[in-house]
């Protein structure tokens, strides 16, 4: 193909390159593959579209209606029922229908590789513009997961023999991009003809892959890449410094957080108090400022809930209760627990000296600078923690199979905070030390809590479900069965030099990542700027 | 043909030749810094037209130096401190002085007026090349209007000369064996016709079927050619039976210098004399050999007085106080000795004075 | 320096003497690789005896198999064929005690003096690790005297020398170490390969007036291997000439030397430079001019006699069959179908006046 | 004091007047004695820098990433750790690890090499092989490979995996060496006294090797922490072990050089290659020990420009000036 | 002829001990793909798409150490190299077609160009030694011993950040779609200046002592003394007779650097953000990827054997005596 123009100047328009530090790529642009390069550079979602698309940093918003136009779930959250949009055609001139969404949820019951959620789909059916789906268990918890998940469309997939492993070069969706062409160091995508939204603005997506955090930086730095997501450290030095006027970045909590996973099974954090007294002393104030520069939000709220995000969520008790230092406190905990400070060692009520070892995969410079924050903290106590490294085969068996202390760890982020704490300590989770524990690493074991869990997951009615969070928040608070640190946010780095229309903190419509679901809806909402 | 190389010409025939090389009072050091190697002391020497001029010493002694000093081939950390090295062109030319020759001339002089056959033949002769390009391109140097084809032609006319197949020229020189490679070193010394030939130990490595061979043929060419020849060796008595008029080293200077037969029957420096004692002879009556006790000064600490003291049978106390000088021995004419038995002031004991 | 200078000439190779170490028939061949079989002919057949307080020169050109024969003495290599005797015995150790038992008995000297001494190890050291071996009865203080008396022997003063590294040896220094490691096995037989090629000129006679002593006084037996046929006639009892791997004549030093019977011999004989030739007497042009050419090919040796490519007298008979080394009478025998009986072959070389030399 | 060849290999003896006693007498010489001064320097840190260091390197503070000052003299980190602290706390982790892979691997390689130099036969060709695999596989990759998998990268980790990686170099130059002794005279002089071979080995080849194993030796400590520093760099091995790669690896993980933070940057990688160029002079001296004719010729290039001195192959330089009157001097040539 | 055999043994068997142990080492290694995976997203991947994807990999079932090694070679010589698991389903082979060319193009070309212009150098100071030519030496030891990495990232902060004078990574401009046409070219040339630069820098001080020292030693070869009693011009000298003969050993040293090399790519193409295996490696070693590791090693092996072999090759031509017949 002919060489495209250089990217527009400063009266804005051109080509918008999306950079992400994945690696080389391969012409791959199966959806359904985390591999492949179409979900790796975040394209897939610029040419297939979610039946709704879920805002995942305003999670208790109602979903904006996209391939379905609507949704019904029964009352014990076991079914759904999805129109289809009219007037929705495929990239390749074929109409979309109702079958296709029936098609694209069947396609993943068949193909546990495809069923990234693992959701338990029974049946699925369809009657006229509408798709039904029937679960096993009730879904409540899983509704946005299930909004969210793209089409395919079924003339050409139901060809398909081995959707695990076929690499659709010349993808077909409705989303309102095309791919132009792939190649290893940038992958054109144009506007379709005919997309059901209108037409999109930009009239040419370059998604590049970088080596690694390094490259992609320089990239966005120098403004060779114009939206992307890498932590950058001192961002605001960085890369705003480079381009106040146009550089942004922005990072807006969901409902994830990165907690300290405490294992309840062995000394000391066998013991609530310690627990607790940890929890105390750490500042999140520090854990953001030093280890992410300030780019991530430190949790404020005890429930460790991210805000705004979960606003809607802190029980009555603990709203505005702010996290504080408080190493009296701390220590008060500990000696009413029997904790003796001997000189500058705390020994436990058998006389040991209290000591742990924090641990995290080598290489994540983050993870590692707030692990030491935390030993300095508890040094306070008298409690000497080590920060050790591993590398990240090592650190992911020790994690599920519960050999380790203490570990920084992340949550999923879902669209209630049902999600965030049962991956911290929900006791449906619980396995034996030894055995491969998929969330609650810390094997917290608590009979109320975990039944508050399953209460909050099935319940039919919002006053059930708003009384088991707020006891699951309890628990969480006074038995600290984690340390929630900061949010997870879903950040992103973009450029106005050349495209307006992206997410702000005033206008938060969708998570600003370009490698979600959402990149359609931000990308038809993109303006030259200036215009 | 082997009677030609047996006909030392008398020691007189000397005067009537034309002078080609003089060397005056050559100083030579190893190390440029503070504490050199005096590796040659004023040595002086003549070469005439047509002779023969052999170099005998034990090994250390120099003469490879005095040779490559001369020719200023000598590798660094070589130094020429002095003298002079003046070349007698052709007519009536005026001498030039090859140590201050500028660069060009020396490097259009050398191979045409000097040509040199190393030490060790072996090592001579650039291992990647065929022999034929090693031959032609000193001769592409110094005559750039030649055609390829002449100075092939010339390759091939050489190796014949020097008793080689000519079709070798397209050999490599580990293909040859050391006599043949040998062989190929004189015969690319001879290219241009030079003056004079120098040739250091060229025969050292080979046994002595082949020495001869080699002999032979030099003496022959040098005949047919006349070109002067330097020769150098340890092997006294081979050069007696080559040369013309010698030179004996020791330690860095000449101590005797005088007609082959000279040398051979009437030796009159005790070092020349013990130099002959070291040779069983092959032939005549079996005689006792004593060779010479000890070993060569290190050159950075000589002794004083006569370097040779230390090893001379007829050592006497002055020959510590006094360098020798080289001049003739008494009356004798032709000859030159640096020994203080010979200053006319001492009795000669009858081995040197016969 | 030794005067043990011998103006007389030496006794006629004594035939009688004790046989303390003997070549049969010993051959080798050595692999080369590649084609199939293919072999250097280094030494084909040779028979030796060396006896007690008797020289026996190896003289021969370059790669005529000298040194192989010395090595095979020295078990070094083992043979091809034949076998090595040692007072009438087969000697077969190759390695351990046997073999120990055989170096003490059987001693070399290479001929490199500078290569032959470990060059990080002290004159103390090199000597002392032989008699050690060799000697392992003697302790401390013997050890010591040994070891001096051992310098004493080739003439190094012990307080100067014992404790010297051999860079700081003059070569024919270090090649009296060399010796006095040979000595300190109290080796009833010496191999010396070459001892005095590598040396100066004027100390070559020393080295070898101190072997001769060695002889002399100990009644040591000495294979005394040299290209320079005048050493070999100044220092040894018998020479036996080697050309292209094969004993091409074998006698006594002087009369070899003086009355040269092989071609070959007669050639390396005028080859020598002589300094007394200057007279001019016996030189025929016929004989310079021709013998020349070089040595043969040793993977592929010249069918019959070696020496017939550049012999001026080879006949088709030379060029097909191999001439046994057979007596010419006085302890004298060559390896030349000039000598052989006429009545018995057909085509033989007439080797003219030279061979009437011989005889005289 | 002789000018007879000592055999055209003088490579493995060197000129025989260097072998002394003092076999290391090769580092006797100007541009080792630099190297082994820096190294020593280095070396001295290694030992004393955690006790002089200024702070605790992993201490965290609130001067973050502070230029050089007299409080910190290269200045601090994202999370105010001061840089000089971890330079000298690192140099122990980097010349141990340098020093541990080396020795290791020197083992290996005089061990394989000389080894297959003097069984010969089929052993040599089997370890020749084997060496060969081992030069010919891409080592860093390996490297990272093994130690990405293993439990425990810290240290000590590294340093083995390194020495079992990289001694395929010096084992093929040992072997090369050891073929060329192994017929050298004075082996076979020691065979034909009856020396059980185990001695020939040991005593009689080994010493000779030694100039080479130094060399091997050091080449390898120089990879080795070259590759250390890399591998730190990169993350695969233990960052809380401090080392200058390490340093490097925190500071590249946050920019530091995006940041203008130089002092964090720079530092590191100015002592790699100062410690690296000390091992190379100390291996320029060892190579003009093994190779006599490679020593300088101990005079400045200055001083001898200004005596008029330009050494050139073939145009011997001639000083002192023309002497016309020392004609006279000398004795009229015989005529 | 024996030789030839020799070589070519010793080339079978070298090739035989890599392949095999390239089968080897992941398999005896602990950690799996999938954690891998896991982990380099670093909580992007939902954690309950685990088991999905041990099901896509083909994980579940375990196979003999033996049938895999043999099911390997059987690969092998059908030439598949397995599926990539970075990459899945990309098959291995295009993984590497797709990034071998950058590699051989950027280090190479680098590599050779170093190579040559240290020899060069090293030529010029090894004939003029004794001079100020010495004085070069230091700087080449420093340079030999600056890590290239630190010097890469340096180059692209100040040259690529600061004053943007050369593009800071990649291999050409996204814009373009690779093809022969001018544009591109000159892309590719402006993206592979920094880094070839770079690794000219830092790789050339090894070749000029090498060949230096090789210079000093043939220059006293009597043979180059032959050559300037000849007469000959100092050129001819210089390159026919001294440097014609002291760059033999640097051939197979050449050859034998070609492994260090290749493992020096790796990081500089992750840092400069380069297209190539090396990088490519790198992340296959992080991501567990076996297929892809050993597709990687094989492929540099068997390019540094045939390196080796063509060096092999260059060393007959260049040297005469090892020509040698019988
Ligand atoms: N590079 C050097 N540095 C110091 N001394 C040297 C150097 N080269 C030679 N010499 C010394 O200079 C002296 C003369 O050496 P030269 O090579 O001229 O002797 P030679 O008579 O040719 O000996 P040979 O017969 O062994 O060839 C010797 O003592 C030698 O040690
Ligand atoms: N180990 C070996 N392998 C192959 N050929 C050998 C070996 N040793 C010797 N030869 C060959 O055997 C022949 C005889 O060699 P030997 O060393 O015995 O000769 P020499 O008479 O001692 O010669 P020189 O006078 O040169 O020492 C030569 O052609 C030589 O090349
Ligand atoms: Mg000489
Ligand atoms: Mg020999």
């Amino acid at each position: 193909g002919p060489p495209a123009g250089g990217s527009g100047g400063g009266g804005g328009g051109g080509p918008l390159t999306i950079g992400m530090p994945n690696g080389p790529q391969t012409n791959n642009s199966n959806p359904f593959l985390n591999t492949s390069s179409a979900r790796s550079l975040g394209y897939a979602f610029a040419i297939y579209e979610p039946l709704a698309q879920v805002n995942a940093v305003r999670p208790s918003d109602r979903p904006t209606p996209w391939l379905a136009t609507a949704w019904e779930w029964n009352a014990d959250s076991t079914a759904v029922t999805l129109t289809a949009r009219d007037g929705v055609t495929w990239s390749d001139g074929r109409p979309f229908t109702a079958e296709d969404i029936a098609f694209s949820l069947q396609i993943r019951k068949d193909n546990a590789a495809l069923n990234e959620d693992a959701l338990p789909f029974a049946e699925i059916t369809t009657s006229g513009n509408t798709a039904t789906a029937t679960f096993t268990s009730p879904q409540f918890v899983n509704q946005n997961k299930i909004l969210n998940l793209f089409v395919v469309p079924r003339h050409i997939w139901q060809n398909i023999a081995e959707p695990t492993t076929d690499l659709n070069q010349q993808p077909v969706g409705t989303g309102p991009y095309v791919l132009d062409s792939w190649t290893p160091q940038a992958v054109r995508l144009v506007p379709r003809q005919g997309y059901w939204g209108g037409q999109p603005q930009v009239p040419e997506l370059r998604y590049t892959s970088y080596n690694d955090n390094d490259a992609l930086t320089n990239a966005l730095v120098s403004g060779d890449a114009q939206w992307g997501w890498t932590f950058i450290a001192d961002i605001d030095t960085v890369y705003i410094g480079a381009d106040p006027e146009h550089h942004h970045f922005i990072a807006p909590s969901g409902l994830a957080v990165d907690a300290l996973f405490l294992n309840a099974e062995q000394a000391p954090f066998n013991d609530a108090a310690v627990r607790k007294a940890v929890d105390m002393v750490v500042s999140r104030e520090d854990v953001s400022t030093l280890a992410t520069s300030g780019a991530f939000d430190p949790l404020t709220n005890v429930t460790g809930m991210p805000m705004p995000a979960g606003d809607d969520y802190v029980a009555g008790q603990y709203a505005g209760r702010a996290y504080e230092v408080d190493v009296e406190g701390a220590r008060r905990v500990l000696a009413d627990a029997g904790y003796v400070l001997d000189g500058q060692t705390l020994r436990d009520p058998a006389g040991n000296p209290v000591e742990f070892t924090l641990v995290d995969p080598a290489g994540w410079s983050d993870y590692l600078t707030s692990l030491q924050l935390v030993a300095d903290a508890v040094a306070q106590l008298g409690i000497t923690a080590r920060v050790e490294t591993m590398n990240t085969d090592a650190w992911t068996n020790a994690v599920n199979q519960g050999d380790f202390q203490a570990t920084l760890h992340w949550t999923n982020g879902g669209s209630t905070p049902w999600d965030m704490y049962s991956n911290m300590f929900d006791g449906a989770q619980y396995r034996p030390l030894g055995e491969t524990a998929t969330w609650n690493y810390g094997r917290f074991q608590n009979a109320e809590a975990t039944q508050a869990f399953a209460t909050y997951a099935s319940a039919s009615d919002a006053a059930a479900r708003e009384a088991a969070l707020h006891t699951i928040q309890r628990i969480f608070v006074e038995q600290a069965p984690a340390i929630a640190m900061i949010s997870r946010p879903n950040a992103a780095e973009y450029s106005t030099r050349n495209w307006t229309g992206w997410p702000t903190e005033a206008d938060l419509y969708s998570s600003p990542q370009p490698t979600g679901p959402q990149a359609s809806m931000i990308l038809m909402r993109l303006r030259p700027t200036g215009s | 043909m082997t009677a030609d190389i047996l006909s030392s010409p008398p020691a007189t025939a000397r005067s009537g030749r034309a002078l080609i090389l003089e060397i005056r009072d050559l100083h030579v050091d190893y190390g440029y810094g503070a504490d050199p190697v005096h590796a040659l002391r004023g040595i002086s020497l003549t070469l005439r037209e047509g002779e023969v001029l052999g170099i005998a010493g034990e090994s250390g002694c120099g003469k490879s130096t005095l040779v490559y000093a001369a020719t200023r081939l000598l590798p660094p950390p070589g130094l020429i401190t002095g003298g002079e090295v003046r070349y007698h062109p052709p007519g009536d030319a005026d001498p030039v002085d090859i140590l201050r020759l500028p660069e060009a001339e020396l490097r259009a002089s050398r191979w045409q007026d000097t040509a040199i056959v190393f030490q060790g033949a072996m090592n001579s002769l650039n291992p990647v090349y065929r022999v034929g390009r090693q031959l032609t391109d000193a001769i592409a140097a110094h005559r750039p209007r030649s055609t390829r084809a002449e100075r092939e032609a010339r390759a091939r006319e050489l190796l014949t000369m020097v008793g080689i197949a000519p079709d070798r020229i397209r050999a490599f020189p580990h293909q040859l064996s050391g006599g043949m490679r040998q062989r190929v070193m004189i015969a690319m010394a001879l290219a241009l016709e030079p003056r004079v030939l120098i040739l250091d130990e060229p025969t050292t490595a080979l046994d002595v079927v082949m020495q001869r061979q080699i002999l032979e043929q030099i003496m022959d060419l040098r005949d047919r050619l006349g070109f002067a020849v330097v020769f150098i060796t340890h092997d006294v008595s081979l050069l007696i039976e080559v040369a013309d008029h010698i030179a004996i080293m020791y330690a860095g200077e000449i101590v005797e210098e005088a007609g082959a037969d000279d040398i051979y029957r009437r030796p009159r420096h005790p070092y020349s004399a013990g130099l002959l004692q070291s040779f069983p002879p092959l032939h005549g009556p079996r005689r006792p050999l004593a060779g010479i006790p000890g070993s060569p000064p290190d050159l950075q600490a000589l002794p004083s007085g006569c370097p040779f003291r230390t090893r001379c049978p007829h050592t006497m106390p002055e020959c510590a106080q006094v360098h020798p000088r080289l001049a003739p021995p008494g009356a004798e004419r032709g000859r030159r000795v640096a020994c203080l038995l010979h200053d006319g002031s001492h009795e000669v004991p009858g081995a040197l004075g016969a | 320096m030794t005067e043990l200078a011998d103006p007389a000439p030496p006794p006629h190779a004594d035939t009688s003497g004790d046989v303390v170490l003997a070549a049969a028939g010993l051959t080798k061949h050595f692999s080369v690789g590649g084609r199939r079989g293919a072999a250097v002919h280094a030494l084909d057949d040779l028979d030796l005896a060396l006896r007690a307080g008797q020289v026996v020169a190896l003289v021969g050109e370059s790669g005529s198999g000298k040194s192989t024969a010395a090595r095979l003495l020295a078990r070094l290599h083992l043979p091809t064929r034949g076998s090595v005797l040692l007072h009438g015995e087969p000697v077969t150790a190759r390695r351990g005690r046997a073999f120990r038992a055989y170096c003490r008995r059987v001693q070399m000297i290479f001929q490199d003096p500078f290569a032959s001494l470990n060059p990080v190890h002290t004159v103390r050291y090199t000597l002392t690790r032989s008699l050690r071996i060799h000697r392992p009865e003697l302790h401390g203080a013997e050890r010591e005297a040994a070891l001096r008396s051992l310098l004493d022997r080739v003439q190094l003063r012990p307080d100067r020398f014992v404790d010297k590294f051999p860079h700081e040896l003059s070569g024919g220094q270090r090649q009296r170490v060399a010796i006095a490691r040979a000595l300190a096995a109290e080796p009833e037989v010496l191999l010396a390969d070459e001892p005095i090629s590598m040396l100066d000129v004027s100390i070559r006679i020393g080295i070898l007036n101190l072997l001769r002593d060695l002889r002399d006084r100990l009644g040591i037996a000495i294979l005394y291997i040299t290209h320079d046929i005048a050493s070999a006639r100044y220092f040894a009892d018998e020479i036996r000439v080697l050309y292209a791997g094969r004993a091409v004549e074998s006698g006594d030093a002087e009369s070899v030397t003086q009355r040269p019977a092989h071609p070959y011999t007669q050639l390396l004989v005028r080859s020598a430079p002589d300094p007394d030739q200057l007279v001019g007497e016996r030189r025929t042009a016929t004989w310079s001019s021709g013998a020349r050419g070089e040595p043969p090919n040793m993977v592929r040796p010249p069918a019959g006699c070696r020496f017939h490519p550049r012999c001026p007298f080879a006949t088709d008979l030379c060029r097909t069959s191999v001439p046994a080394l057979t007596g010419i009478g006085a302890g004298r025998s060559v390896a030349c179908w000039g000598y052989a009986d006429p009545d018995e072959h057909a085509g033989l070389p007439d080797l003219g006046a030279a061979r009437q030399e011989v005889a005289a | 004091m002789s000018a007879l060849p000592v055999g055209a290999d003088t490579v493995v003896a060197g000129e025989p007047v260097a072998a002394t006693r003092r076999r290391l007498v090769f580092l006797r010489n100007a541009k080792c004695i630099t190297g082994l001064a820096i190294l020593a320097g280095f070396a001295v840190l290694a030992v004393v820098g955690p006790w002089i260091a200024p702070y605790d390197p992993s201490a965290i503070s609130r001067d973050v990433l502070r230029p050089p000052s007299g409080a910190h003299w290269l200045g601090t980190t994202h999370a105010g750790q001061d840089v000089f602290s971890q330079l000298l706390v690192g140099t122990r982790g980097v010349l141990v690890v340098g020093l541990v892979a080396g020795v290791g691997a020197t083992v290996l390689a005089v061990l394989v090499g000389v080894s297959a130099g003097f069984l010969g036969g089929l052993a040599d060709e089997v370890l020749s092989a084997l060496s060969n695999i081992f030069l010919v596989i891409p080592a860093l990759p390996l490297i990272i490979l093994i130690t990405g998998q293993l439990p425990e990268a810290g240290g000590f980790t590294v340093a083995v995996v390194l020495a079992a990686t990289s001694w395929g170099w010096g084992a093929r130059v040992l072997r090369a060496q050891t073929l060329s002794l192994r017929r050298r005279d004075f082996v076979e002089a020691a065979r034909a006294n009856g020396e059980s071979t185990w001695r020939i080995v040991w005593f009689e080849t080994l010493p000779n090797l030694t100039a080479v194993i130094a060399s091997s030796f050091v080449g390898t400590v120089t990879f080795a922490i070259l590759s250390q520093i890399t591998l730190a760099f990169i993350g695969v091995t233990s960052i809380s072990d401090w080392n200058w790669g390490t340093v490097l690896f925190w500071a590249q993980s946050n920019q530091a050089l995006a940041r203008g933070a130089w002092w964090w940057f720079v530092p590191a990688g100015l002592c790699i290659a100062l410690l690296g160029t000390a091992f190379t002079l100390i291996n320029f001296g060892i190579d003009e020990f093994v190779n006599p004719r490679l020593r300088s010729v101990g005079v400045s290039a200055r001083s001898m420009r200004k005596r008029g001195i330009a050494p050139r192959i073939g145009f011997t330089p001639v000083v002192a000036p023309a002497r016309p009157a020392a004609a006279s001097k000398v004795e009229e040539t015989v005529s | 002829m024996r030789f030839v055999l020799r070589r070519g043994a010793f080339y079978l068997l070298t090739a035989w001990a890599a392949i095999t142990l390239n089968f080897l080492i992941p398999r005896i290694m602990p950690g799996d793909p999938v954690q891998a995976l896991i982990s380099r997203y670093q909580g992007q991947i939902n954690s309950d798409s685990i088991q999905a994807l041990y099901v896509l990999f083909g994980l579940d079932h375990e196979a003999s150490i033996w049938s895999q090694y043999v099911e390997y070679w059987g690969q092998l010589f059908r030439g598949e190299l397995g599926l990539s698991f970075t990459f899945f389903p990309t098959p291995v082979s295009e993984v590497i077609s797709q990034s071998l060319p950058w590699t051989v193009g950027l280090v190479g070309v680098a590599s050779v160009v170093s190579f040559l212009l240290g020899s060069f150098i090293g030529v010029l100071i090894g004939w003029r030694r004794g001079t100020w030519a010495d004085g070069v030496l230091p700087v080449t030891a420093f340079l030999s011993a600056v890590p290239y990495f630190w010097l890469g990232l340096i180059a692209i902060a100040v040259f690529a950040v600061a004053w943007p004078i050369f593009p800071v990574s990649g291999g050409y401009d996204g814009g373009l779609t690779p093809g022969p046409y001018p544009e591109f070219v000159l892309s590719v040339l402006e993206h592979s200046a920094l880094p070839a630069i770079t690794i000219v820098l830092t790789s050339v001080a090894g070749w000029i002592l090498g060949m230096r020292n090789m210079m000093v030693t043939v220059t006293s070869e009597d043979y180059v003394t032959v050559a300037q009693a000849k007469g000959l011009s100092e050129g001819r000298v210089m390159l026919g007779y001294a440097a014609r003969n002291a760059v033999l050993p640097q051939v197979s040293g050449f050859a034998l650097s070609l492994g260090f090399i290749v493992s020096g790519t790796l990081v500089m193409e992750k840092v400069f953000s380069y297209p190539g295996v090396g990088y490519l490696l790198f992340q296959a070693v992080g991501g567990n990827d076996y297929p892809l590791m050993q597709g990687i090693f094989l492929i540099i092996t068997l390019s540094v054997l045939v390196a080796n072999m063509l060096a092999d090759v260059a060393y007959v031509v260049l040297d005469p005596r090892t020509r040698q017949e019988a």
